[in-house]
């Protein structure tokens, strides 16, 4: 069966408005107590927009997706979240391979970090997604693997300092919380991953 | 007017937003276009790509556009609106690594006197902290 | 709340002044005692001593208040509003140095956290412009 | 016949607000276009005390005009004038002399410099109170003199560039302006003459 980009994208949105008040929890411990609203925001207007994204070839459809993160979410994940989406649809072909998603998702965390000017251990998303964009192309992913490391990836940032976005402000008082940005690229990684398992 | 540099202020509050463009007015006067945005796209503390867009359009000059901003997310978020303008205008406009307030009344007081972009955009910057 | 040092925000305008206290209070909540004052004696753009001294007193805290203000004026009326205060809390007052609105925030972040007096002008200080 | 000082702070009030629009044509050149109406509001809550105010004796009348231009002015130059006149209560003695006088307002300069963190030729109203409390001093004051000296220091704001207040903003186009607030202080001293002259 091959994956259906619909149900991905109900999957992932179901499951980031349904942690919504985890994450704004998370984001309330060494930020602004915004980031689950914002998502939340933000997939509740790709839902709205979902008729028109799937009428949509791939590539089209992600950077669909990464444009109404972008004008919706209203915080600093949005346009991270939608630079993500962009950029895999600027780089993925309409039918990818494992590898094509590897390289794909590479390129998108290279853009996340030049458009937050952030790097990897800065407690941020990008300590999740660029630990499974290596992992993507290693040769060893399988789905339990990429969920393992998606969720360990996120809990190596409490004891992080975070050096980017505003948990910075906290200094030393950031270590010890997990970085909100890196639960939600956890979240829709997982889903992906439950999906996409559930069409093999 | 549109022979002055243009100042656009994007806050995460638009209390904020206004104030300041409040007081930037006090300043100069309308010699400076000008505009402000704050607020996501529901109205809270945030900010909103689409407001940001169009607020650099109102405050469009053909000298450029200086934008001050406050926190991560509105420079994040202004970036974005930066690269979502025609490639004419992306090199006519600036984010000023400023403190919102007094650097938009250190810019626009800049460009009322007739300032390029790289000197409004220097004007703010060298503010030391204060 | 009382064992966080407070934090006063004083603008020349009060939509600055409320924006930014909107903003410090989604960062810390209510945990640190915080209050805001903008405009002239009239509601115009200006500051007044009168309100600078109740929102120093809404704020107070024995561990002492951090002001943050805009421009010259804003400054130049809160030292004296400090100098009208009794002999016992000028001392447990600072000015900061600081953009008022990132100063505001990371000041308050700091004072959330448990700083010191010291320890909060000294953050909202640090800002390098933005 | 003794200075009486009813007429004096009447004269100055009057010429203060009679005044306050080119004082607010001065201030928007280089500045924020308000200094006339702060000063206009500060001498007007001043003549709204004036019978509290004559009711005390010079020195206690003196800081109690100071206080009230602290508490109405609203700009910078509340706590600047405030300064001067608290400094001028603290200073004099009930009958002052000229030598008295002198020495007085050479105090209140100086708390003027460090309430304002500034100096001399920094194109405030320092450039008028400072040359004009020296020569109070210098043993050849008469009221023309006096008049004419604090004139043209206002004048020689002209060509400075402003180093302290708003005008500093402006950096070289604050040239070519005169100060509002040197303007309001030759205004002030001035009409002093005229009134102290017109009781000699
Ligand atoms: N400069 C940055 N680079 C990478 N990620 C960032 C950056 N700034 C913030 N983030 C991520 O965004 C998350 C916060 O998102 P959100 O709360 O929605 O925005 P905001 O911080 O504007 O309120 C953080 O937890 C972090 O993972
Ligand atoms: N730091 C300072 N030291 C001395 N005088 C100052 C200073 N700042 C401003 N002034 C004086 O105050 C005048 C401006 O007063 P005003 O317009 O009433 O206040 P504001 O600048 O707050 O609007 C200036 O023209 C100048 O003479
Ligand atoms: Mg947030
Ligand atoms: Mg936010
Ligand atoms: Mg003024
Ligand atoms: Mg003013």
């Amino acid at each position: 069966m091959k994956p259906d980009l619909g149900r991905l994208l109900e999957g992932v949105a179901a499951r980031i408005i349904a942690q919504a008040e985890e994450l704004t929890a998370l984001d309330s411990a060494i930020g602004d107590a915004d980031h689950g609203l914002n998502m939340k925001r933000g997939f509740e207007a790709v839902l709205a927009d979902k008729a028109n994204i799937l009428a949509k070839p791939l590539p089209e459809a992600l950077k669909a997706i990464g444009m109404t993160l972008v004008m919706k979410v209203g915080g600093a994940s949005g346009p991270l979240y939608g630079t993500l989406f962009l950029t895999l649809g600027k780089e993925l072909p309409e039918d990818p391979t494992l590898a094509d998603l590897a390289r794909a998702l590479t390129a998108a965390v290279e853009a996340i970090k030049a458009r937050g000017k952030a790097d990897f251990d800065n407690k941020t998303m990008l300590d999740v997604l660029g630990p499974v964009a290596r992992h993507l192309g290693d040769g060893t992913a399988t789905f339990a693997s990429v969920r393992a490391l998606a969720h360990q990836r996120a809990e190596a940032t409490v004891p992080m300092k975070a050096i980017k976005g505003r948990a910075s402000f906290l200094g030393e008082r950031s270590i010890g919380h997990m970085d909100p940005g890196a639960r939600s690229s956890e979240l829709m990684i997982t889903t992906l991953c439950d999906e996409l398992e559930a069409c093999a | 007017m549109k022979d002055k540099v243009g100042i656009v202020i994007v806050s995460h509050s638009i209390d904020v937003a206004r104030g300041t463009a409040d007081m930037v007015r006090q300043m100069v006067g309308d010699t400076v276009p000008l505009a402000y945005c704050g607020g996501n796209p529901e109205g809270g503390l945030g900010t909103d790509v689409a407001k940001i867009l169009k607020a650099i359009d109102e405050a469009w000059s053909d000298k450029g556009v200086a934008i001050l901003v406050d926190l991560g997310g509105a420079e994040t978020n202004s970036e974005m609106a930066v690269e979502l303008l025609d490639a004419g205008r992306q090199g006519k406009v600036v984010i000023c690594n400023a403190p919102i307030v007094e650097g938009a009344v250190m810019a626009a007081t800049e460009a009322s006197g007739g300032g390029s972009l790289e000197d409004v955009r220097r004007t703010a910057e060298e503010l030391s902290p204060q």
